[in-house]
């Protein structure tokens, strides 16, 4: 007898099988809290204020607004890489019409939402009937509206006047920043949608398995379509936001979202449940990623620690939970 | 008499006692579900060991420890002796396991080659060699399978059923020692079952241990040396061959002896209305002339060999395939469905063939499988919103009802921790919400165990009695026994019909020769 | 385009942007293109879009398309290697405005600058305090200006700390480092200020200030664009510096003419340039003078 | 019977469907032709002159190394976003190996190869062994280096004096310019080991159905691993190469690849193979991006220009195939 089978299940461990479900479903989370523990004993009268809460939630605002859009495109199945540029078009957009055309307010937002569904109409068309790999479809949406960005702007950003407009993402109700107000409108709705409607159910269906979708009637085309059009949505409804709060429209505005929505997006996925994307994952994902910049800055950390640190909390994060599943499981084929 | 009866029985082996894999007290837990407690089986060399039992009986987690696919909590594997750790599945390979597993594996891009051989090359990673092409190996394990289609075309090219003699060849190609076959036959029609049965003797008789799983017992009582009939994740009985017999076998696995009912038939129906009417229709190759006529209330089957066209036809009825030519009718009006939602619109549902692909959605809850199609029902009233706490209700009822073993985390949990013949149920249980007035059954009970199986045609008998038109497709002629009438296809065509007495399963293989 | 004058007829310059939508480098190269023009040249602009890989690529294709010369921006020249490389080979002149020279580089306009605000930081500030200063180092121009401020600052009792902004989202990253400095430097007696290499994080740093609701903290950038002197008329930035690219630019572009017509006769130069710094006080007359920016 | 449905296949419908099998086969390598052709009607001295020709291949040379290098990631299912980082990082490191640390010339390449395996390694590890979706694991990796090389770097480019090493790529042999060399060397060998070899095999095997490939006895594990391996080396050939050319290390030098090489694999997938990546398909792809990019030059086209045509060749290339193969099949369900 030489090779010997050692259960892995000793007799006491049934409180560390205990461990490793609870880590499982909450390692991320643990992350978090950890992170904001850790942060909160080095500098707690800058990183615990009420106003630097706040203030991390408003610096969140914007990327959990365009990461809950991104996310109905990942519960879709598909892949979207148009959304930072979406940003950007639509914030030119806005200012553009306000600026140049002198667009009420409201017509302004309004107009740039539209043409944003226009590129999610796009995106979705050649994603759902073209079936033309999302990829591809995106990249080239996304490299088109740079284009229309530079034809509209020229490339120099449009300055705003101070007016009605930069109110809106500098003012607050009742103490709360109107971006956090948007967000969590924002995320309310998409978590409703996905969870308690037909839409939802749909998308989540068409994510798991677009061909048993489809032969339960789903109609998985015009599903994926959706899913595209609320991504746009959202990522205009960020770049409109980020315009007012920069307070102008630059043609590269919405580039430093592209990654950190990923990331947020996927850190999400491992929030409870195992590789499925949803509204709240995501948003703590938001988090993590917001309060490791926040907390890491408070402490005036260099710039390679920064980065350092930063991969290795997106790490963590997901690996916590993941290791611990696999440990557990090693269920999957 | 059984469909197998007709093609195989041959002589019967002494048998062999060397004892090649001992399996002791193995457990494997699944979170709270218990898929095996403290198993204790020997296969031997030489024997072809059958395994029975209910769905969810813990029989697939069996072969897949011995596999390396599923690490067991406690326990241990012996092979030749040996206390064995099993890591992985080319592990199992080199220790001279070979597996067909219950569900269908196979890269689609590769050839049906390329898939055979997958796995079994020797040598450096990164020698030179050419992969394209058939083997030898492949081809003479095609061979022993009776395959008669072409080796080097893509498997994605291939029909289900021919993806499943791939999958079981693959399993011949390597020179093993142990072959765990989890319900091969299940995919494959009477003739193609008998040749595997007659490979399973012919590697026992090569002192090869055979560990057979399925639900047809006929072929159990016919192949088997010994049978180790499982319940609960345990093992319930042991049978050797003198003492097997059906009765035996049913009452190892239900725990109480089941008498197989055959409800009376019910007379033709002459005088109900037509349902559905279909005329000469054609599509490619595939379907080169189907006529056909339902009833209301009526249980239709449709027999054929693998390959008749009958999933073709189900198909097209359905929407999913536009068809080239001919003519439907439902419920007297002109019939042509733009989309499987048209065809849903219309009241006609399809219980798909391939559960995994076309089916399941294995990350979603019981609830999301249950309710894809049908959450606009579950909506709280005068808001678009569907309700949770309702919908899980309900979707807990429906399964009990269907006779849906839920264990732990009930209709919450992912559908894909459910064994085969449940997850079936929970696909029936899926089409039955739509509420249809035609139902179409491809292989309704592939995977399911007897159990159920008369579970499911009872269920489906009082649809029928409810007005519900039904017709069942499936390589399983017995069970069409049930059917008020049969329907024959052959190559693509409709050839014949079979009512009331005169539906044999005799008759029903003579018109499928035609 | 541009009537042609003799020494001109046929001749082409090609100009490498460093990106569409870097506003300052590009309003800068409008110099050496309308100086070009005017002396019956034609011109070819080519865009690297920030990828220094891209900027030897244009160069050479630059090259392949037969200009007379080439004016690059930005890029450091030591970058630049194959594109310079391509250049040389088939005597084509390079100037680089804000790259800095090199072999094969003739011409190249200094665009750090930085001493001058360097000093008016320090002064503000009445050396001391904390200063929160923004860099980002794989730019030559803000290399340089850096190592002014810390020039400016060594010696006085300056507590400097400091980040690097990321090019994308220049102003997104400057916002957020501001947020995170100011928390940890709440409002008391010892002056603050942030200083940005360049005018596009000081905007971030700007809205920043604003989401705090810190009015105590001074600001600097560097350049002068547009933005930037709106943002110091409304009174949020303290001060930019505004440099005359497109006149360092033409500087350029005439010398890179000279030496087509007469090679040899121009010495390798590195040309400064007008500089003034804006601030509440000048910026209406600053405007005055400037109003075609606007 | 009343309603009859017509076969849609008329009768002279027969050469259509070769047009549209050809179509589909050929569509993105028509797009190439196309554009070849237009460039060289519009400017035919410049563009089609030899120089220029041989230029274009030196321009596409470190693209296709990259490329190249990812598509064995795509072809084993996974996902890389860190090779942009390790182009960079390796870069670095050469340079700085020479001259900070004056090694000679080969032992500065091997000790950037070296780091690059590592980080391939490190890679792979996290994504097959750990199980952490490559997205968040590349992302992880790529931001750690990003950190490795503001510490190495201090964020300065790092700059090389004239010497052997720039000479490297900025030399020829018989005329073809050393990095064109390269990128046959590197393309033949990954051409070869992914399609004459077991571990090319079970790369396809595990790409395309890592259940079966598991099942049938692949090491799976091993395998994506030595594609993440496979995809570092890549990029850290393209970087030595890159700052050979440039003449320096720069911290941001490999970001410009980063979408283009995603272009060129995903255009490559639709060449001849309907959907699945492949090498040669990504040299196709390849040459999209770089011939679009010189002809504008050459053609002296405005930025929005630029974009816009990029984004709609990108479009076709990949739509003309795909809508081919969908008219002519209609298989799918
Ligand atoms: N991946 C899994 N996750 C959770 N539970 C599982 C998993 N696989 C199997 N089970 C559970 O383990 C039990 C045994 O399943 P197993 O597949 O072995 O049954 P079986 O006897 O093969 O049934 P069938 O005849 O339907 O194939 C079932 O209750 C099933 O729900
Ligand atoms: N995807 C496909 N590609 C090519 N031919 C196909 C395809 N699907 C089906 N066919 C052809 O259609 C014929 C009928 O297949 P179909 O699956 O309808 O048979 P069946 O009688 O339902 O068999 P089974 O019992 O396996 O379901 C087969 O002979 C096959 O050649
Ligand atoms: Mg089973
Ligand atoms: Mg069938």
């Amino acid at each position: 007898m030489t090779s010997t089978v050692t259960a892995p299940a000793a007799p006491a461990a049934d409180t560390g099988r205990r461990a490793l479900a609870f880590f499982a479903s909450y390692g991320t989370l643990i992350v978090l809290a950890a992170m904001i523990i850790g942060f909160g004993v080095a500098r707690p009268v800058e990183f615990l204020s009420e106003r630097n809460l706040i203030n991390v939630l408003n610096q969140s605002a914007l990327l959990a607004i365009v990461a809950g859009g991104l996310t109905y495109v990942l519960v879709a199945g598909q892949f979207d890489l148009s959304f930072a540029n979406i940003i950007s078009f639509s914030g030119i957009l806005c200012v553009g019409l306000l600026e140049r055309s002198g667009l009420p307010i409201p017509v302004a937002i309004g107009g740039s939402l539209l043409a944003a569904i226009a590129v999610g109409i796009a995106n979705g068309v050649l994603v759902a009937y073209l079936r033309i790999h999302a990829i591809v479809a995106t990249l080239a949406t996304s490299t088109v509206l740079l284009g229309l960005n530079f034809l509209y702007s020229n490339g120099a950003p449009i300055t705003l006047g101070e007016g009605g407009f930069t109110d809106i993402a500098r003012g607050a109700l009742a103490g709360i920043p109107i971006p956090v107000i948007a967000m969590a409108a924002v995320l309310a709705i998409l978590w409703l949608v996905l969870n308690r409607t037909l839409l939802g159910h749909h998308l989540q269906a068409t994510g798991s398995n677009t061909a048993a979708a489809r032969l339960a009637g789903v109609a998985v085309g015009r599903v994926t379509l959706a899913a595209f059009v609320c991504a746009a949505v959202c990522a205009a409804i960020c770049g409109v936001l980020l315009s007012s709060r920069i307070g102008s429209g630059m043609v590269t505005a919405g580039d430093g979202f592209l990654l950190s929505a990923f990331a947020a997006a996927f850190l999400g996925a491992s929030v409870i449940r195992d590789g499925q994307f949803h509204i709240l994952g995501t948003f703590v994902g938001v988090l993590i990623v917001s309060i490791a910049g926040n907390g890491l800055a408070i402490l005036g950390a260099q710039s390679y620690v920064l980065y350092l640190v930063q991969g290795l909390v997106l790490l963590a994060a997901v690996a916590l939970s993941t290791t611990s599943r696999r440990v557990l499981g090693r269920r999957r084929t | 008499m059984s469909a197998t009866e007709l093609v195989s029985g041959g002589p019967r082996r002494p048998v062999s006692a060397s004892a090649f894999v001992e399996v002791q007290a193995l457990t494997k837990t699944y979170g709270a579900i218990r898929a095996l407690k403290g198993v204790d089986i020997t296969f031997r060399r030489g024997e072809v060991h059958g395994l029975v039992g209910a769905n969810g009986a813990g029989k697939s987690t069996l072969v897949r420890s011995l596999a390396g696919l599923e690490q067991p909590d406690s326990g241990s594997i012996r092979i030749d002796g040996v206390e064995t750790h099993v890591p992985n599945p080319s592990a199992a390979t080199r220790l001279g396991l070979a597996f067909i597993h219950q569900e269908l594996n196979l890269v689609e891009t590769f050839t049906a080659s390329q898939n055979i051989m997958l796995g079994s090359h020797e040598g450096a990673a990164l020698a030179f060699r050419r992969v394209d092409g058939v083997h030898p190996a492949a081809r003479t394990a095609a061979e022993r399978l009776g395959i008669d289609f072409r080796l080097d075309r893509p498997v994605a090219r291939l029909t289900v059923h021919q993806k499943w003699l791939v999958s079981i060849a693959r399993a011949l190609v390597h020179d093993c020692q142990l072959i765990a076959m989890d319900e091969p036959t299940a995919s494959l029609d009477a003739n193609e079952s008998a040749r595997l049965l007659k490979v399973a003797r012919d590697l026992a008789s090569h002192d090869v241990a055979v560990l057979f799983i399925s639900h047809r017992l006929d072929e159990v009582l016919e192949l088997c040396d010994r049978v180790t009939a499982f319940r609960d994740g345990g093992v319930s009985a042991t049978l050797q061959r003198p003492e097997l017999t059906r009765q035996r076998l049913v009452e190892a696995i239900v725990g109480h002896e089941s008498a197989p009912s055959r409800p009376a038939r019910r007379d033709s129906g002459e005088d109900r209305p037509v349902v559905l009417e279909v005329s000469d229709v054609r599509r490619g190759r595939a379907l080169t002339g189907a006529t056909l006529q339902l009833r209301e209330g009526e249980l239709l089957g449709i027999a054929g060999l693998v390959g008749s066209g009958r999933t073709e036809l189900a198909r097209a009825i359905f929407g999913a395939d536009r068809i080239d030519s001919g003519a439907m009718r439902l419920f007297g009006r002109p019939y042509a469905p733009t989309s499987v939602a048209d065809a849903i619109r219309h009241g006609v549902a399809l219980v798909s063939e391939e559960r995994r692909a076309e089916g399941l959605f294995l990350d979603l809850s019981v609830t999301s499988n249950l309710y894809v199609n049908t959450w606009h029902k579950r909506r709280t009233r005068c808001t678009p919103f569907t309700s949770a706490r309702r919908a899980e209700r309900q979707a807990a009822e429906i399964a009990q009802e269907l006779g849906v073993v839920l264990r732990q985390g009930g209709v919450r949990q992912p559908i894909a921790g459910l064994s085969g013949g449940n997850q079936q149920k929970v696909l029936l249980g899926r089409w039955l919400q739509t509420e249809p007035a035609v139902l179409l059954l491809d292989e309704p009970t592939r995977g399911v165990d007897i159990g159920a199986r008369e579970e499911i045609y009872r269920r489906i008998r009082s649809l029928t009695r409810t007005g519900m038109s039904v017709i069942v497709i499936s390589s399983e002629f017995e069970e069409l026994l049930e059917c008020d009438r049969v329907v024959v296809m052959s190559a693509g065509s409709t050839v014949g019909e079979l009512t009331g007495a005169s539906i044999t399963v005799n008759d029903m293989l003579r018109l499928c020769y035609l | 385009s541009g009537e042609a004058t003799s020494s001109g007829t046929g001749r082409t310059l090609g100009i490498v942007q460093f990106s569409g939508d870097d506003v300052y480098s590009n309003n800068a190269l409008q110099g050496p293109a309308e100086y070009a023009e005017s002396q019956g040249w034609q011109t070819v602009t080519v865009d690297a879009k920030g990828s220094v890989d891209g900027a030897n690529t244009m160069m050479e294709n630059l090259v392949t398309r037969g200009v007379d010369a080439i004016v690059v921006s930005v890029f450091p020249s030591s970058a630049l290697g194959a594109g310079v490389a391509a250049a040389r080979q088939a005597d084509v002149p390079v100037a680089n405005w804000g790259g800095g020279l090199a072999d094969g580089v003739l011409f190249a306009a200094d665009t750090a600058l930085g001493d001058e605000i360097a000093a008016r930081v320090v002064s503000d500030m009445g050396g001391r305090g904390d200063l929160l200063v923004l860099g980002y180092r794989p730019g030559l121009p803000c290399q340089d200006r850096e190592k002014s401020l810390d020039a400016a600052a060594a010696g006085t009792s300056i507590k400097v700390s400091k980040q690097q902004i990321t090019i994308p989202g220049a102003a997104t990253s400057a916002a957020e480092a501001t947020l995170g400095w100011l928390a940890s430097h709440p409002k008391g007696d010892t002056p603050l200020a942030v200083w940005s290499c360049f005018d596009d994080p000081a905007t971030g740093v700007v809205s920043a200030l604003r989401q705090a609701g810190r009015g105590d903290v001074l600001s600097y950038g560097l350049n002068g664009t547009a933005p930037a002197v709106k943002l110091v008329e409304n009174g949020e930035l303290t001060a930019t510096l505004w440099i005359d690219g497109p006149g360092q630019g033409e500087e350029l572009a005439k010398r890179l003419i000279a030496h087509v017509d007469a090679p040899g006769s121009v010495e390798q130069e590195v040309i400064g340039g007008a500089t003034q710094i804006v601030d509440k006080d000048n910026v209406a007359a600053f405007l005055e003078q400037h109003d075609e920016r606007d």
